[in-house]
């Protein structure tokens, strides 16, 4: 009985991590219909920037992860410019083939400037230390992430359903020639839709670094994970992808536990069954 | 165009190589891609080469030609060796950072004539492939079987291994498995992951479970060694008095500071550690340093592709730079020198290197840096692993 | 994208020469590329095992419009039969292994089918990615059979005919990789343009149309599926045939997406389109790579990200738009 | 009328959410009818084409072709017995030229489009089919167009060309006058007197003019169900219909 409790709350634990980094992926591939494969790039940026923050510049943690994701933001935004917006509403085809490209200069460049070696991003004492359940200990950093991956959950049904910025979206998305006739700029909500994903990408990035650790080949080391569990949610629904890592992340963590030697099959053959009995995605939405 | 004349131009050198005087050497390794840093040490163990030694034997200036195979691909890695030989002309091919990648390419080493230093790929098998191979590297099956008798030294009646589920995993799991059980002790459960697991806490459950006193682990370094061990500390399990061992691969230098704390007093067995105190050690890892631009980013690899330069320099002496990969290997066989790493010698039998095996604890020195410290050497090990295949 | 057109309607008008004059052209290109690279047959015929991949996603993702980055599946299954058939069987002939990766193949992408087949869109991509790495972790079980992670080894072709001997120069591979691609190349123009082919397209463009008319849309991207296998197959068995070693990689998901990467940038839905992008991206992979090993990765991401700027439909869709605006037809 | 019905709708039901979209709708065609179905937007005619042709599954219900209860059958196998609809906007195939759809859709009638060889352009009898198809269309010139150059006009009449090449025996329109500029519905209704006479004919439409110059029959849809089956004539004189149509039927002229 204490094993099943301690695998689910590992399995609950990666869940919400891997829902923190892939929710941008959801937004840009549900809401936007862009196939960036290069979200994890952007992930992996974030984390450079909060590893640099905090050995170079010997910021906190707090004050790193912000420094991050605007700093992130901030070379997102002409990539938006000048490359995304040429592909919006394009095939996905040309979208895989364009984000792969960003991904490959991504990888490149920052091969080039920070090595290959592995960067963490050191957290504080709070976060570094475990919290005794009882029955377990379980590290602070995981109940941070948790706690994170709620509050992004929270914040985002609330921003893209309660919010006119949410139905902005939407309504560009549908139809953006009507869209603008009726006044919505739409150029600005693609970016502003775009900078809240990098942005998301980048705090996953550094709060999953521990995790999942920063390194050149991050991009696309992760980019079938991503992938896989935004798809399966339904890409575009908050709900769907939270659902999706949550299920998906105690299939894993369970697999891994009962049979680590299987647990590749295990994984897989549970994403075909949830996907045949769930062709859009567990709550996607129909076209 | 440029390609055209350096093409036009190596074609007239391979002309002139009857009073020639540049001899190529093509390295095959992973330069991009997930394992850029174990690339990188290549190219840095040959810089240092030259930086020593020079980049001539006797009147034969060698060239280095290097071909990226990002990651295992056995069909690419064949075909830029074959480029290598026939169109560049090396007269040596080295590196090799995967075993299938090496594999592929033996198939062209006699038809060819030409030898093949394999500077890291870690299977046993590969130089029974072909009498034309020499590897100046270690095997899985060389530097995990030592530690099966450590930790049984240490007291332990008990232990579980946990391996990533390829072959690397399942050759150090084997030497392990046999060493352990052979002093005594008792293989409780060997746990097989996926390679790309990114959570361990089902893992580290599954030790607790077992109730076993010692873990012995290999991961390939990188991003899952460094989860792994944090994974095993934030589970409690280290805390509790567990132990865990491995192979150096785990603690390779380049990790050590993001494994931080982490490792700490951890114990690893492997052929190298660039901490290893010696005089040709330390004018070594001052060379390569100086080539890899970043001191921090120096580990294995580097030292197997400095030994493979220095085989391949014997080999060019022994053949005074005519090309016949027999007379080459021939004169490398039972060689024996002082590496950066300690005394080693070529196996005439295998032609696979023999060395000592240290074992080696996580230390932090005095101004902080962590390194992997020498505690106990296991002289002139050869490859047990051989035998295990036959 | 209107080169399947073309050439059904040409086909119809010149009758059967036009069907000989493109394989005429790509011999002409084959038999170019002996002489001018001598030296790098290798890559050549490894271009062309690589072709006969790309050729077999066209099948899937440029003609039925199905996406996938799973399709190493088949052709890791092609390169593991043959390779299997020739280490533990003895089947050291080249055709017949061959003729065993093509229907290891065909059977993988009859598998692929059934899996992918269940889900559209983003998910359906999913299932492929699930396929592939399924077939991956299945081939490293089977240690005992594929080698694992080492690779597979122990595989010898005999001479091609009982006459040539698959050489260090890579010869023998390269004639014979041609032989293969051109023979593909001919059927898959016969396939193309059949009724059979044409329904593909229809449904291709749109599933619910084709159904409104009474095609049985599952059953007729089943009967693809098995077709790009086959095709896939033979690929992998040539990779097998001139490497003489099958590893892992062969199944991995980094080649089908890859793979994929290739078909789009010389433009999904023409043959010519799936062979140029494959020539194009393996070519400069291989010259940038060996300029420079170590940051190479950079350039080629920013040509892909020129070719999608400056060639939206594929590096052949971008001539024969060029080749349109100096004719002026259409 | 003691011929068996071609095509009969049984209590057809469909509801999303809590609104039915298709209230118990019953309706019978036979060989040679010339069906018109009307009613106001939102009333559920697409709906029924779609419930009909097996695209959408009814909550209850039943459709029989010549007899035969057809709900277990997919879409595909009901075109095959003789069921063929056409789109409201026109769904064609892009890439292909009009002489490839209509060689497809005679290919598939005749369950050849498994054939991994051969050309259309090689079979006699595809291509004399398809040009008889195309004359009576008025299509011949742009036989060998992509269906993308085209204009609206000539895309509905390759619509009707791949319904008449699969040959049914009752032919579901919706709206095939949608869209079309005011100076080619003359070239398209021309096509529908056209119409094989044995053929069963349901057409959805809103031009009102050409629903009376058409049907010999009309069924009137409101909120899902049918409030109206009868002769057009009797449709106008009908209460509730003129009710449903604010009036439109008393400027309409009586054709007969």
């Amino acid at each position: 009985m204490q094993t099943i409790l301690s695998v689910a709350i590992d399995a609950l634990a990666y869940g919400m991590i891997l829902f923190l980094i892939s929710i941008g992926l959801s937004v840009t591939m549900g809401l936007m219909r862009v196939v960036n494969l290069a979200h994890g790039a952007f992930a992996m940026i974030g984390g450079y920037f909060a590893s640099y923050a905090m050995s170079a510049l010997g910021l906190g943690y707090g004050l790193a992860i912000v420094l991050a994701v605007t700093a992130t933001v901030i070379i997102a935004l002409p990539l938006e410019r000048f490359l995304y917006r040429r592909i919006y509403g394009a095939p996905e085809l040309t979208q895989v083939l364009m984000t792969i490209g960003v991904t490959f200069c991504i990888i490149g460049i920052t091969n080039y400037l920070f090595g290959p070696t592995l960067k963490t991003v050191p957290l504080p004492p709070d976060l570094a230390g475990s919290t005794d359940l009882g029955f377990r200990t379980i590290s602070n950093h995981r109940l941070f992430a948790i706690a994170c991956g709620l509050m992004v959950a929270a914040g985002l049904w609330l921003l893209f359903s309660r919010t006119g910025f949410g139905i902005k979206l939407r309504a560009v998305v549908d139809n953006a020639a009507m869209a603008a006739s009726l006044g919505v700029r739409t150029q600005w909500v693609y970016a502003a839709a775009f900078a809240i994903s990098v942005a998301l990408a980048a705090l996953g990035g550094v709060i999953g670094a521990e995790l999942l650790p920063i390194e050149p080949y991050y991009a696309l080391r992760y980019m079938v994970t991503f992938l896989v569990v935004v798809s399966v949610g339904g890409a575009g629904s908050i709900p769907g992808a939270l659902l999706a890592c949550l299920l998906l992340g105690a299939i894993e963590t369970a697999g891994r536990y009962l049979a680590p030697e299987y647990g590749e099959f295990f994984f897989y053959l549970a994403v075909i069954a949830i996907v045949s009995i769930f062709p859009r995605g567990l709550l996607g939405r129909a076209n | 165009m440029k390609r055209l004349i350096a093409s036009a131009l190596a074609a007239l050198c391979l002309c002139s190589t009857a009073y020639a005087d540049t001899i190529k050497v093509g390295v095959i390794g992973p330069f991009s891609g997930p394992f850029a840093l174990q690339g990188k040490n290549f190219k840095a163990g040959i810089d240092a080469w030259f930086a020593l030694h020079g980049n001539k034997v006797g009147d034969d200036e060698i060239q280095v030609i290097y071909r990226d195979v990002p990651h295992a691909d056995p069909a690419q890695s064949k075909a830029l060796s074959q480029e290598l030989v026939v169109k560049e002309g090396v007269q040596y091919l080295a590196g090799y950072y995967f075993t299938p990648d090496a594999m592929a390419a033996t198939s062209l080493l006699e038809q060819a004539n030409v030898p093949m230093v394999v500077m890291n790929a870690a299977s046993s098998g590969i130089v029974i492939k072909s009498p034309y191979v020499v590897r100046t590297s270690f095997t899985l099956w060389q530097t995990a079987s030592p530690i099966g008798k450590v930790v049984f030294d240490a007291g332990i009646k008990q232990a579980v291994s946990v391996v990533s589920d390829y072959a690397p995993g399942i050759d150090a799991d084997s030497a392990f498995s046999t060493a352990f059980t052979e002093a005594g002790g008792e293989m409780l459960e060997t746990v097989r992951m996926p390679l790309d697991t990114n959570d361990f806490s089902p893992i580290m459950q599954r030790i607790r479970d077992s109730g076993a006193q010692a873990v012995f682990a290999f991961l390939p370094s990188g991003p899952t060694a460094l989860g792994f061990v944090k994974s095993f500390n934030d589970s409690g399990l280290k805390a509790d008095g567990v132990k865990l061992f491995a192979t150096g691969d785990l603690t390779q230098e380049p990790d050590l500071p993001a494994l931080g704390d982490a490792t700490l007093g951890m114990q690893t067995t492997f052929h190298y550690a660039v901490s290893h105190d010696s005089p040709e050690n330390k004018a070594f890892v001052e060379a390569a340093s100086k080539a890899i631009g970043d001191p921090k980013e120096l580990s294995f690899p580097a030292v197997g592709a400095f030994d493979g330069m220095y085989v391949i320099s014997k080999m060019i002496e022994a053949t005074g730079g005519t090309q016949d990969a027999k007379k080459a290997v021939e004169a490398v066989k039972g060689l024996s020198w002082e590496s950066p790493r300690g005394p080693v010698s070529i196996a005439p039998g295998t032609r696979h290197i023999t060395q000592n095996i240290y074992l080696r604890e996580v230390a932090k020195s005095a101004v902080g840096a962590y390194y992997n410290k020498e505690i106990q050497t296991f002289a002139n090990q050869g490859d047990p692993g051989l035998a295990a295949i036959k | 994208m209107t080169v399947l057109e073309n050439e059904a309607e040409t086909a119809h008008k010149q009758g059967a020469m036009r069907l000989v004059a493109a394989p005429m052209l790509l011999l002409t290109l084959a038999i170019a590329g002996y002489f001018l690279f001598p030296d790098n047959l290798a890559l050549l015929t490894r271009i062309i095992a690589i072709s006969l991949l790309v050729l077999s996603i066209d099948l899937v993702t440029g003609i039925c419009g199905v996406a996938t980055l799973g399709q190493a599946a088949m052709f890791g299954a092609g390169a593991y039969a043959a390779g299997i058939g020739a280490a533990h069987f003895g089947i050291t002939d080249p055709l017949a292994m061959t003729v065993v990766g093509a229907f290891g193949g065909a059977l993988a992408g009859l598998l692929s089918g059934l899996v992918m087949l269940r889900a559209h869109g983003l998910p359906q991509l999913v299932l492929s990615i699930a396929v592939v790495h399924l077939f991956h972790e299945a081939a490293n079980k089977a240690s005992r059979w594929t080698g694992g992670s080492d690779g597979l080894t122990g595989i010898t072709p005999s001479p091609l005919l009982g006459l040539f001997d698959f050489d260090l120069w890579g010869r023998t591979a390269y004639i014979y990789g041609v032989f293969l691609l051109l023979l593909t190349f001919v059927a898959l123009r016969v396939i193309v343009s059949s009724p059979f082919g044409m329904l593909c397209r229809g449904i291709g463009e749109d599933a619910t149309r084709i159904e409104a008319m009474g095609g049985d849309v599952r059953g007729t991207m089943l009967k693809m599926f098995v077709i790009a296998g086959f095709v896939a197959g033979t690929g992998g068995a040539l990779g097998a045939i001139s490497t003489q070693v099958v590893g892992l990689d062969t199944l991995s998901f980094a080649l089908s997406a890859e793979a994929l990467v290739m078909l789009v940038l010389g433009g999904a839905g023409s043959l010519y389109g799936a062979l140029t992008g494959t020539v194009t991206f393996m070519w400069l992979e291989d010259v940038i790579s060996a300029a420079n090993p170590f940051h190479w990765m950079t350039i080629v991401g920013a040509l892909l990200i020129a070719a999608v700027l400056f060639a939206p439909r594929g590096l052949y869709g971008a001539v024969e738009e060029l080749a349109a605006r100096i004719w002026g037809r259409r | 009328m003691n011929r068996e019905p071609v095509f009969e709708a049984v209590g057809l039901q469909k509801n999303f959410g809590g609104v039915a979209v298709a209230d118990n709708i019953t309706l019978a065609l036979y060989a040679g009818d010339r069906v018109a179905l009307i009613g106001p937007n939102g009333a559920g005619k697409t709906t029924f084409v779609n419930l009909v042709t097996g695209n959408v599954a009814p909550s209850a219900g039943k459709v029989r072709l010549a007899g035969k209860d057809v709900m277990a059958e997919s879409p595909a196998m009901r075109v095959r017995r003789g069921l063929v609809r056409t789109f409201q906007l026109t769904r064609l195939f892009q890439r292909m030229t009009v002489a490839e759809h209509v060689a497809l859709a005679i290919l598939q009638r005749e369950g050849r489009t498994g054939r991994l060889v051969g050309n259309f352009r090689a079979m006699p009898n595809v291509l004399a089919e398809m040009r008889e198809i195309l004359a009576t269309l008025d299509l011949s010139l742009v036989a060998d167009r992509l269906v993308c150059e085209l204009g609206y006009g000539q895309q509905r009449l390759v619509e009707i060309a791949l319904a008449l090449a699969l040959k049914p025996k009752v032919l579901l329109l919706d709206e095939p006058t949608a869209g079309v500029p005011a100076g080619e519905t003359a070239r398209l209704e021309s096509a529908l007197d056209q119409l094989p006479p044995d053929l069963a004919v349901l057409m959805i439409e809103h031009d009102i003019d050409l629903v009376f110059r058409f049907a010999r029959r009309v069924v009137v849809l409101d909120a899902g169900a049918v409030i109206f089956d009868g002769q057009p004539g009797d449709a106008a004189a009908s209460a509730q219909v003129r009710r449903v149509y604010l009036g439109n039927f008393t400027d309409a002229r009586h054709p007969a």
